[in-house]
């Protein structure tokens, strides 16, 4: 990896030359919640001013730049007795500004399903390969606990990552198009002093993290209580409402329905990003359902978190942003859930 | 600045673009959402609620390079209305069979499409029963009700291959004798291809002269040895747990007995995930699994 | 034109309108860019708010409104005998909608503090379904004419239609909508069926739950969830109670 | 001439809410020329006891499918007058939009879908498959343009979301209101269509003197709050408005009645027209001079035509609101604390004036409700029109076919919203 200095003036004429000839989105102050917090999201910029790069963290991933919440997979044209399909796949480029390691760390485990798999998903793949990543580094959120998951840092799937260093960035360099980027405008090699200050900056992220979960045992834990009182206590709180795999920057489950116009001459192959959570998800015709309990499906969503994704990719599927237990309106959140397992299995 | 700094990524031009002739090949997968056009050439009603449709690819490249191992399943698209997984039940010069039950809305649709209409195949997709493994040893085919769909594909590998394969059997259960699917080829199958083939329903009509009960009796006709067997169980989950239980203590592996499993399917390619029992994807790891698979699957049965 | 080899058939529709505000009605005529194919799908036989057309035989019956007087009832029982598919068209006729509200005030108090000592003739309110068998509701305040172009489509084939099961959270957080109870709101969100494109929440208010229960809807948890942020049982059950759809228990 | 003729005209067709005519004329003598409402009644302002102030204007927008925002409206600004709240200016711009959107909504359905085929001698404007007539697309894009106000600023083309006490809930993009801007000047042209389609019908020639009741303009077309006036000379404030209403209760009508200084008054296009033609865009003038329309109109069948000279005004008004929300847009929301108290809210809705009275406890929850509704305003004049339409027609000898539309032509020239009427 190359690493550059970036002047936080220059990373400021950077901006506003994407500004002008690409789709920039960026995470955006957009208002207040009743306790005063303020609330970000991943939204189109207009300007260099409406970015806001001190954000803690943002209610919607950015997944759903890559995996929207609505696709069209395709559209039908008919005419009498036959028919045709048309397959549009998103083509133009965007820079992506602002995401944080724990958000570029779930895109990594959103490729591994989507582009390495034995059908890949060009609507994905499409998306991925038209998105210039800039990553910023950050201080420990509320809620969060990458940290326990090792995803705090990021090391590859972006272009540019930046770290703060007061008057200017230090920037890493992942990819070619990013190096090209950079010579559009000023940059230095890096000194000493900006190497220390770096690892400063590091070092005094770190420190900002609370205490980690021991997520070890984790898998084997989940085998051992799956049929906890844990479940059932969570369970019953869940409204099924799907907020958390909404929100969450790895989900990528779906549904899928098709429409026709009245007059039968056109339809379309629509996708909805759908969750586990949710009473219909493995209902099959005759209304037979895999999962009928809310606390069957909400131990699905951490089997599949933490057990099942670990089994295929040798890694959790979580990532450890906090967005799920942030959004949940009871109040289900993994680091309470997972302790609470945690502690099951200790005590029996 | 003139010139957009960033370059287009166009997924359809990086490769040359190669249409998902056949999706049993890992090859250059692009459109995986483009679906062969397929003409239903014949519906035939086989129970009240069971059709059989033959539906033949219509552009003949795609016909001729369609391939299928028993087992496997497609994905059955009626255009601006829905799309259901249906397991393959046979092809024959240049047509596929798929026998479909009316089960929901999508299914009833199919019903109602006349002769001529014109449907989306996606597809081959899935595991499949192991013919070559099982080359050279006796074979149980078991079937309970709408199992006999995917269980045809097996059943015409073996006719088509006989030699192949040593004793083989067939046991199959249904409620009631008007439910007995491709009852026109039982002669056919017995007599020339040598199955032997045992009947037997739940509820049996005045003119039944067979056996009445589960399908689980039947087993009670088998004699031979079944550690060197194979066998392929297809039906809802109750039967093929209890056909698979009662199997295993009569002495056959579970890893030697297969089943299909049915899940809620929306893509067939692993990532609607609509169809994950654990971490398993019914529709890439299965539906075929051998039982020793189903009964480590939590949530499977 | 055929559709899959199937010719579609255009069915006699007829629709008809009482205790309520003719607003579902209204949405049959709204949705500009395809109002032409939508009317042209059906045969509409009687639409009295639009046509002065009157039918006799119609295959469809769409009912708005909530029964609230006698006539409607006899009304209502002679559709049904006529139709083969008695549709409810939104919240009054699925639920008795805001109608229903009247039924926790004194009947006779009630038509003397509005109309002195001639008083109307006016039955506690009932939902389409309290009174005859209804094949299909659509609930909505208003209905959502996307919404009701699936359904009659569905209804054209004969074929059951499926709500979303979901609730209407999910739309919400899939259309980057604040949470209403982030902003110290009230919303019935958690509860509701979604497919309304979270209307309500976008329009920056919480959901009032017209469209009836999701599938599975967790009203123990929701109202711990809503006396927990400060909101009075009180208000919980004026919400709850406000289309009839939804259960009011304490 | 002698005529016998004996009619129910039972739930008439192309109206809202259902309401009969009841004619028996007997060797040219009429015996009874009555209007009826029977309308199920609902009782709205006894629901609203107890309520809280957030859910009044939810609640009473249910009032009427056609005229929710209205409603909404009139609520909301009681609410407000009642606790003492001002709404930002911007706020008032966004209300004042949506208000244009549903006016536009409004009549341009009564004009094409209601009234229109009557003109057109069909019995309904829905199009032919395959072939929607040119008529039938013109309403399409019309109405297309004022769903889309609607949708914009209240968040739903009918019973409004983002109207709300204090002020309006979501500012819409610049972007958004830019399109809207555009679509909006475009619409003028279509505007002019209509103008040439009804310069070509015929509208009936019949006059009865009435007065005309309506919010009064000041600085401009008056659409929301201020004082009320009437062409007889009456004025009194937005407080007082019961003096102007005079509700009371015939029997036999689910709807009441109001008088003023005669047995009857009518409110709605033509009444806002009388009382303020001067107030009117130059545009909208030139459209009433070329329609024929001339202040003081006695003609009720006019009511359609002073729509449109609406139409033309509050597109234009629209296109102005637009243009000062782009450029200077501002806070939209007002703080609300409830108080007990009491406050009157008047609203011009699209059948004319519209009333809302609360009063509210000290924690905001209604103790007691009034609302008077254009239509009951409008019963009485309706019924005393109908009695001289037959008698003047009666005498011409015209046919009971012909006679029964005029008459039910007459009902729908008020565009009646019954449901409304009888709330
Ligand atoms: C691998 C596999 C092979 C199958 N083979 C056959 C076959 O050969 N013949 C046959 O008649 N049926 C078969 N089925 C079952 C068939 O797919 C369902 O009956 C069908 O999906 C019902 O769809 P519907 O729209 O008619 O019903 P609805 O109840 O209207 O279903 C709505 C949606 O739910 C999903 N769904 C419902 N039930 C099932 C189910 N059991 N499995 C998967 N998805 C479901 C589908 O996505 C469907 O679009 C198979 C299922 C699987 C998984
Ligand atoms: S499960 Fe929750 S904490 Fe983990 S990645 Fe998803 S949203 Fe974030
Ligand atoms: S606003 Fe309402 S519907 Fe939306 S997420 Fe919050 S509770 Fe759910
Ligand atoms: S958000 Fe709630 S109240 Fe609003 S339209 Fe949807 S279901 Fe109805």
């Amino acid at each position: 990896m190359l690493f550059r200095i970036l002047d936080k003036q220059e990373f400021h004429s950077l901006v506003d030359l994407m500004l002008e000839s690409t789709e920039v989105i960026g995470p955006k102050k957009i208002g207040g919640a009743v306790d005063g917090r303020p609330i970000h999201q991943y939204l189109p910029l207009f300007n260099f001013h409406e970015l806001d790069l001190e954000y803690e963290t943002t209610e919607i991933p950015a997944k759903s730049y890559f995996l929207p919440y609505l696709e069209n997979l395709s559209t039908w044209r008919f005419t009498d007795d036959d028919w045709s399909q048309e397959i549009a796949y998103r083509l133009h480029p965007r820079v992506i500004l602002g995401l944080h390691a724990c958000d570029i760390n779930a895109l990594l485990k959103l490729d591994k399903v989507m582009t390495r798999e034995f059908f890949p998903n060009p609507y994905y793949i499409s998306r991925r390969k038209n998105s210039f990543i800039i990553g910023v580094d950050h201080h420990p959120c509320r809620g969060g606990f990458c940290r326990s998951l090792g995803t705090d840092t990021v090391e590859r799937g972006f272009d540019l990552f930046l770290t703060d260093l007061g008057d200017r960035y230090f920037v890493a360099i992942d990819s070619e198009r990013g190096f090209t980027m950079l010579h559009l405008v000023t940059v230095r090699q890096v000194t000493q002093r900006d190497t220390d200050d770096y690892l400063a900056a590091r070092q005094e992220i770190a420190s900002g993290f609370g205490p980690t979960l021991e997520l070890k045992q984790l898998p084997r834990v989940l085998d051992l209580q799956f049929d906890s009182e844990v479940w059932r206590r969570w369970g019953a709180k869940c409204l099924s409402c799907g907020s958390c795999a909404a929100v969450c920057p790895t989900c990528y489950c779906y549904g899928v329905s098709e429409s026709v116009a009245m007059d039968f001459t056109r339809g379309a192959k629509v996708k909805q990003l759908y969750s586990c959570n949710l009473p219909d998800f493995a209902q099959v015709a005759g209304g037979h359902d895999f999962r009928p309990e809310r606390e069957t499906r909400l131990r699905y969503r951490y089997y599949h978190q933490h057990r099942g994704f670990l089994e295929q990719y040798d890694e959790p599927k979580c990532v450890g942003c906090g967005r799920c237990g942030r959004s949940c309106l009871a109040g289900i959140n993994p680091p309470e859930v997972i302790g609470d397992l945690l502690a099951a299995e200790e005590s029996s | 600045m003139s010139a957009p700094f960033l370059h287009p990524f166009d997924i359809t031009r990086e490769e040359p673009l190669c249409a998902p002739l056949d999706y049993n090949l890992k090859s250059q997968l692009k459109d995986v959402d483009r679906c062969f056009k397929g003409e239903i050439t014949a519906a035939a009603r086989l129970t009240r609620d069971v059709k059989l449709f033959h539906v033949r690819l219509v552009a003949p490249e795609e016909r001729q390079r369609f391939s299928f191992h028993p087992g496997q399943f497609v994905m059955v698209e009626l255009p601006g209305f829905g799309e259901v997984p249906i397991s393959i039940c046979g092809a024959q010069q240049g047509f596929i069979e798929l026998c479909i039950r009316e089960a929901g809305n999508v299914t009833a649709m199919i019903h109602r499409a006349g002769i001529g209409a014109k449907v989306g195949i996606r597809g081959p997709f899935g595991t499949y029963f192991p013919m070559e493994r099982m080359k050279g040893h006796r074979i149980l085919l078991i079937a309970g009700g709408l199992g006999m769909a995917p269980l045809r594909a097996p059943i015409m590998h073996v006719t088509e291959n006989r030699s192949d394969y040593g004793e083989v059997r067939l046991l199959y259960g249904s409620t009631e004798p008007g439910q007995l699917l491709f009852d026109y080829q039982y002669e056919q199958w017995r007599r020339v291809d040598g199955i032997t083939i045992s009947l037997i329903v739940d509820h049996p009509d005045a003119a039944w002269r067979g056996a009445v009960g589960t399908v689980t009796k039947l087993l009670e006709e088998i004699t031979f040895p079944l550690d060197d067997s194979y066998a392929i169980v297809c039906g809802p989950p109750v039967m093929f747990k209890f056909v698979c239980s009662e199997l295993s203590s009569m002495g056959m592996p579970r890893d030697r007995m297969f089943v299909s499993l049915e899940r809620r399917m929306q893509c067939g390619m692993g990532k609607c995930c609509r169809c994950n029992v654990g971490s398993t994807y019914v529709c890439m790891d299965g539906p075929v699994f051998d039982f020793w698979t189903v009964m480590n699957l939590k949530e499977a049965i | 034109m055929n559709y899959l080899g199937i010719k579609p058939v255009r069915p006699r529709v007829a629709i008809f309108g009482f205790t309520g505000c003719e607003g579902c009605q209204l949405q049959l005529a709204n949705g500009e860019e395809d109002l032409a194919e939508f009317l042209s799908a059906m045969r509409i036989a009687r639409f009295r708010e639009l046509s002065s057309a009157d039918e006799e035989a119609y295959d469809i019956a769409l009912v708005e409104g909530a029964v609230t007087r006698g006539d409607e009832e006899e009304r209502l029982l002679e559709i049904r005998d006529r139709a083969r598919v008695l549709v409810a068209l939104g919240s009054c006729a699925c639920y008795g909608g805001v109608p229903r509200l009247k039924n926790c005030f004194d009947p006779v108090e009630m038509n003397h503090e509005v109309y002195g000592c001639h008083p109307r003739e006016s039955l506690p309110t009932r939902s389409l379904r309290e009174i005859v068998t209804v094949d299909q509701e659509i609930p909505g305040c208003p209905v959502a004419k996307v919404e009701v172009e699936r359904i009659i489509q569905h209804l054209i084939w004969g074929l059951p239609y499926r709500f979303p099961a979901y609730p209407v959270c999910l739309e919400c957080k899939q259309r980057y909508i604040l949470c209403r109870f982030e902003q110290g709101e009230l919303c019935l969100g958690p509860l509701t069926r979604g497919g309304c494109l979270a209307t309500c929440p976008r329009g920056g208010l919480g959901c009032w739950g017209c469209r009836g229960p999701a599938a599975e809807p967790n009203y123990g948890e929701f109202i711990a969830i809503a006396r927990q942020r400060g909101f009075t049982l009180r208000e919980i059950k004026e919400r709850l109670s406000f289309f009839g759809g939804l259960e009011v228990t304490p | 001439m002698k005529i016998n003729l004996s009619r129910e005209l039972p739930h008439l067709a192309r109206i809202e809410g259902h309401g009969n005519i009841h004619l028996t004329v007997t060797q040219g003598e009429i015996l009874e020329a009555r209007w009826e409402v029977v309308e199920s009644p609902r009782f709205f302002e006894v629901m609203l006891k107890g309520k809280h102030y957030s859910s009044a204007g939810i609640l009473t927008a249910r009032i009427c499918g056609i005229c929710s925002i209205g409603h909404c409206l009139a609520s909301l600004r009681a609410t407000e007058q009642a606790f003492g709240v001002t709404i930002p200016e911007t706020a008032r711009s966004l209300r004042l939009l949506a208000k244009h959107g549903e006016t536009l909504q409004s009549h341009w359905l009564h004009l094409f879908f209601l009234a229109g085929p009557d003109f057109l001698d069909l019995p309904n404007l829905f199009p032919l498959p395959g072939s929607p007539s040119e008529i039938f697309q013109l309403a399409r894009r019309l109405r297309g343009v004022a769903n889309r106000i609607c949708d914009l600023i209240a968040g739903r083309t009918t019973h409004p979301v983002s109207l709300q006490p204090g002020g309006v809930a979501v500012m819409p993009s610049r972007e958004k209101l830019m399109t809207l801007r555009e679509e909006l000047h475009r619409s003028l042209e279509d505007i002019r269509l209509t103008v040439d389609l009804f310069g070509s019908f015929e509208i009936p020639d019949f006059v009865r003197e009435t007065e005309f009741v309506s919010l009064k303009g000041v600085s401009g077309y008056p659409w929301i709050g201020g004082r009320l006036l009437s062409s007889d000379g009456v004025e009194e404030a937005e407080n007082d408005y019961r003096r102007m209403t005079n509700e009371y209760v015939l029997p036999g009508n689910s709807s009441k009645m109001c008088r003023l200084s005669r047995p009857s008054f009518a409110v709605g296009a033509l009444a806002r027209f009388n009382n303020n033609f001067r107030m009117l865009h130059p545009e909208a003038l030139l459209a009433a001079d070329r329609l024929g329309l001339v202040p003081i109109c006695h003609n009720p069948f006019m009511n359609n035509i002073a729509q449109i000279v609406e139409c033309v005004q509050v597109t234009h008004e629209a296109i102005r609101i637009v243009d000062d929300l782009t450029s200077h847009p501002g806070d939209i929301m007002a703080i609300v604390t409830p108080r007990s108290g009491e406050g009157v809210g008047a609203i011009e809705a699209p059948r004319g004036t519209l009333y809302h009275r609360y009063e509210y406890d000290e924690k905001g929850y209604i103790l007691r409700a009034d609302c008077v509704i254009p239509t009951t305003q409008n019963n009485a004049n309706i019924h005393l029109d109908l009695a001289p339409l037959v008698r003047r027609y009666a005498v011409e000898g015209m046919t009971d076919r012909r006679l029964e539309l005029l008459c039910s032509m007459l009902v729908r020239a008020y565009d009646p919203c019954l449901s409304c009427s009888v709330h």
